[in-house]
């Protein structure tokens, strides 16, 4: 009985006490680490900017199999490094990952977002390529730390692929 | 019915409340719903903490879980119904009182979920008994839980008051367990999936 | 860790135990677990005589389990020499030995007396069909009572001597053995959004049966 | 007829042994067969047991599993080892971080991979955190099973919330951790990690006296648990239990002592022993074990060395042990968790086998309640802790 007592006037004096989370009015804080389901990153252009070259390694990887890719071809029929079809079933999704460390492009990351439920079970848990692309800026916004490391690297490659070629032009 | 929302508003904003019996029975369901206590796997966990002092389901007025489903009018179903079980989900739906209503939590629920290749995993529970609200998420966030819930309330708001709604809901037949899979694999009177035309 | 290697502990149990066939099974990885093959026919007394004796006092069965080795031929290639033409020619060549399918129970065994472990234990049974049985060694560890019943669910191997054996996970009139690595599992494979190699070979049946749909733009 | 010792030698009839005896009621009595479960809102989860009661008495229980069964060893065998890893978290869902590293040991053993020291720390701490979340949990289940409906478990999912929060900032999940790798951790810690964790660990204690003084003393929980469900030492250990529920009844035997597994060698902390082996010895136990495990916490947040947290060597994906077999166990909060895999050098286990403490620390529960009432067998169940996910896998 004391103990009760002495939350129950703690959980009026202290703030500390005072757990409860007013969701919805008051979204929870999210640590940026947390994830939820993944989705693609894009630069500039929400549809040539995809970072995804469609090289399917996620598609092998992932432990439920729910990732589906189709790739993209020319008019000639020549396969374009780009997913014509990008979809993630996330009722299957288990936020594990892993699509997320195989990735050598960084093009895929994970979303915080966890607002999903709906009334229909099919179509909505589908996200297809347009509801999976965000933008890079939207990707600074909940991983800020990660994204800004991840565009040093790609800045970095970029140079080097930039200088192999000039070293390339300036031997022939 | 007889008053218009523009009316509705205008008055309210004058002191004056105008409900209609149907709104007002909503209302009251919708902010008194009773769960079943029933937790199947990991995301039962996360239904407990939703109950708890962080979350605090009781903000919504789900708080009363029972442990009879004679009592409850809400079946969460809070993890991987496996095929051993899946019988006795639907007779506990079957025994819950009317009107009911069903939120599959969590990927399991829903479609198997990372289970799904599994032999005893049911792809998902909607297979026997209607759903109304699905989460996804492995587990979902508590969080999740709760914006289901509210979509679920906004689903109540509309219910009609009319015979058809207040009929009882017809029962589900409770599969059996045959030699190799559940006897039948699924209930066609609820599942509907669309198709999907896939490597082709 | 383990101060007694496996190979004097099968000497021991080849000298206590008269007529047991212990047989040392060498463990090709870096984890250099080896593993004694003992024969059914006096299995419960090897299992005592590893439980009781003061020097081991293995009184500690901690995991139990089966495994499946379907029939399976191994290929290996060979130099060989051979007479073409009046000539010898030294060529390669493919020999292929059959080994015959088997079912396994493994048991660990680890002592809490005398803290040390693990001994793993296997058992044979004679094919994947009709000889399928090995002695229970419940009577002797407690422990293994639900691990055997779940072995014998799972994989199909009887224990004679097992006070309760029946299937421990899946309902009692299941036919099959799910964890053997011929079961086929049900068909189920109606609504596959992200189906791959195998699953997409089920889905697709599914598919054929009505041509409405929502299509793959490819 | 002379019922065998649990420790002499093998009984050739099992129908002699001391558990099918009858615990001697009157056969003409009217048995009354209860199936408990598997909805019920003590047994955590979908667990059923068939009881045979007479009066009140438990002469006959029978466990039933299988309905948490989702075929996780089966679902492994087919993906690849690096897939497994998130399934993992799944078994005991309140201990994923315990579940990544007895996988994680299990493949390392396999493959002869080593670990980096900074990595061998943080797993010590995140495992332990692990510990204290379960037990805790399991004090505010095991209090709401005996009727303390709300309060207990309410302050104890409140402590829990503190830890999960530190387990999301790291992890990224509340509950699914995912985190550990084959040589190392998946992550570095996030900045500040280590001052909030020391800041959750030093107002444990606090939390813990509260508890303490909740239920140590309290009279009902006295009298629910004190000389019931004994269970003496000898047969704890042919029973193969494992965890706190042993060293309940007395058997020192803590695999954190015994393998010295990663770097427990490094911390100075203690096996607390129960004497009586009782309902009540269980569940203090747990008490005691966590105040040792803030024992190891302390030094561990205060020492942990910086460094690279991952083998660079180690390989994720495309990973393929050579051909043979390994079997790695670490002390689980529920007892020894192993994990026991067969390579056939592809890239995905040939077998893969885990041994849940859950599940067999289940196989003494009839020789536990037969004898007792029928309200007992809520509280020796809740005693030994069980996790469905865990049981059936």
């Amino acid at each position: 009985m004391g103990i009760t007592a002495k939350n129950f006037i703690a959980s009026y004096t202290k703030p500390e006490s005072l757990i409860t989370e007013e969701y919805p009015e008051e979204k929870p804080k999210l640590p940026e680490n947390n994830r939820n389901f993944p989705f693609l990153v894009f630069d500039d252009d929400p549809d040539a900017g995809l970072r995804c070259v469609s090289c399917k390694i996620c598609e092998r990887e992932c432990p439920p199999q729910c990732i589906y890719i189709v790739q993209e071809r020319d008019e000639n029929g020549r396969p374009v490094k780009q997913p014509k079809v990008f979809d993630i079933d996330i009722s299957v999704c288990m936020s594990c990952q892993i699509c997320v460390e195989v990735c050598p492009f960084d093009a895929i990351k994970m979303d915080q977002e966890y607002e999903l439920s709906s009334l229909d079970r099919f179509d909505p848990l589908i996200h297809d390529r347009q509801r999976l692309s965000k933008s890079n800026e939207y990707y600074h916004s909940i991983h800020p730390a990660e994204a800004a490391a991840v565009d040093a690297v790609l800045a970095e490659k970029a140079a080097r692929k930039a200088g192999n070629k000039k070293a390339a032009d300036n031997e022939s | 019915m007889a008053v218009d929302e523009g009316l509705k508003s205008e008055l309210s904003k004058q002191g004056v409340f105008v409900t209609n019996l149907r709104e007002l029975h909503n209302w009251g369901h919708k902010n008194s719903l009773w769960p079943l206590q029933f937790g199947l796997a990991c995301c039962a966990i996360e239904m407990i903490s939703a109950t708890m002092a962080r979350y605090d389901l009781a903000r919504f007025g789900a708080e009363i879980f029972r442990p009879s489903p004679r009592q409850a009018d809400l079946l969460i179903v809070a993890g991987t119904v496996t095929k051993k079980m899946a019988p006795q989900v639907v007779r506990l739906y079957n025994q819950m009182a009317d009107p009911k209503y069903v939120i599959s939590m969590g990927a399991c629920a829903i479609s198997g979920g990372p289970f799904k290749e599994g032999y005893n995993v049911l792809k998902g529970i909607d297979r026997y008994i209607p759903v109304d609200v699905s989460i996804p998420g492995c587990p979902p966030r508590p969080e999740a839980l709760l914006h289901a819930l509210m979509n679920l309330q906004e689903k109540i708001q509309a219910d009609q008051l009319g015979p058809e709604d207040q009929a009882e809901t017809a029962e589900c037949p409770v599969p059996e367990f045959g030699e190799h899979d559940l006897e039948p694999s699924k209930n066609p009177g609820v599942w509907h999936p669309p198709q999907i035309r896939r490597g082709e | 860790m383990n101060a007694l290697s496996t190979e004097s502990i099968a000497a021991r149990v080849r000298e206590a135990v008269p007529e047991a066939e212990v047989e040392l099974i060498p463990n090709k990885g870096p984890s250099g677990q080896d593993s004694l093959l003992i024969g059914a026919a006096k299995a419960v007394e090897i299992a005592a005589f590893l439980r009781d004796d003061p020097e081991l006092r293995f009184d500690y069965a901690s995991n139990v389990t089966g495994v499946d080795w379907p029939e399976r031929v191994v290929k290996e290639r060979v130099t060989a020499t051979e007479e073409v033409d009046g000539e010898t020619k030294e060529g390669k060549k493919v020999v292929e030995t059959k080994i015959p399918g088997f079912l396994e129970a493994v048991y660990h065994l680890y002592s809490m007396e005398r803290k040390h472990g693990p001994l793993v234990v296997r058992l044979r049974t004679g094919d994947r069909e009709n000889n399928v049985t090995l002695p229970s060694l419940t009577p002797v560890y407690r422990g293994a009572e639900f691990q055997e019943r779940e072995v014998y669910d799972l994989y199909g191997i009887r224990f004679d001597g097992h006070p309760d054996l029946r299937r421990l996970l899946m309902w009692e009139n299941f036919a099959d053995y799910p964890m053997r690595k011929d079961y086929t599992p049900p068909d189920d494979y109606e609504y596959e959004p992200t189906p791959h190699d195998a699953v997409l070979e089920k889905a697709k049946r599914h598919q054929a049966d009505d041509g409405c749909g929502k299509g793959d733009p490819a | 007829m002379n019922p065998p010792s649990e420790t002499g030698s093998p009984s050739p009839n099992p129908a002699e042994s001391p558990r099918y005896r009858t615990a001697g009621y009157d056969s003409d009595a009217q048995l009354l067969e209860v199936s408990l479960g598997p909805q019920h809102p003590s047994t955590h989860g979908v667990f059923r047991m068939n009881v045979a009661l007479d009066g009140e008495d438990v002469v006959k229980l029978k466990p039933v599993f299988g309905y948490l069964h989702r075929n996780h060893e089966q679902i492994a065998e087919q993906v690849s080892y690096l897939g497994s890893m998130p399934y993992t978290d799944r078994l005991d869902y309140f201990c994923s971080l315990s579940n990544n590293w007895a996988y994680a040991a299990a493949v390392e053993k396999l493959a002869g991979i080593d670990v980096p020291e900074r990595a061998e720390y943080i797993r010590v701490i995140t495992s332990e955190l692990t510990r204290l979340v379960n037990h805790t949990s399991f004090l505010g289940f095991m209090l709401s099973d005996m009727g303390a409906w709300g309060t207990v478990l309410m302050y104890a999912f409140r402590e829990r919330e503190k830890i999960l929060d530190l387990f999301e900032s790291l992890t990224g999940s509340r509950m699914m951790g995912n985190y550990m790798r084959f040589g190392g951790c998946r992550c570095d810690l996030p900045p500040g990690w280590l001052e909030q964790a020391r800041k959750v660990v030093d107002g444990y204690p606090a939390f813990l006296d509260e508890m303490e003084s909740l239920i140590a003393t309290n009279e009902i929980v006295i009298s629910r648990t004190q000389r019931i469900g004994r269970l003496p030492a000898d047969k704890a250990v042919n029973g193969s239990m494992t965890g706190p529920c042993l060293r309940a009844s007395g058997v020192n035997y803590d695999i954190r002592k015994v393998d010295r597994y990663g770097i427990y060698d490094r911390f100075e902390f203690r096996v607390p022993l129960g004497d009586h082996g009782d309902c009540y010895d269980r569940l203090m136990i747990r008490f005691l074990e966590m105040r040792e495990t803030l024992k190891i916490l302390r030094p561990a947040l205060r020492d942990i060395p910086e460094g690279p947290v991952m083998d660079p060597k180690a390989r994720q994906r495309n990973l393929r042990p050579p051909e043979g077999e390994a079997y790695a166990r670490v002390e689980a909060p529920k007892g020894e968790l192993g994990f026991y895999l067969i390579s056939d050098a592809s890239d995905k286990p040939y077998r893969y086998r885990v041994r849940p403490p859950s599940l067999i620390n289940l196989t003494l529960l009839e020789d536990l309640c037969l004898g007792e009432k029928i309200a007992d067998v809520m509280v020796i169940l809740g005693t030994i802790d069980i996790v469905l996910g865990e049981v059936d896998r």
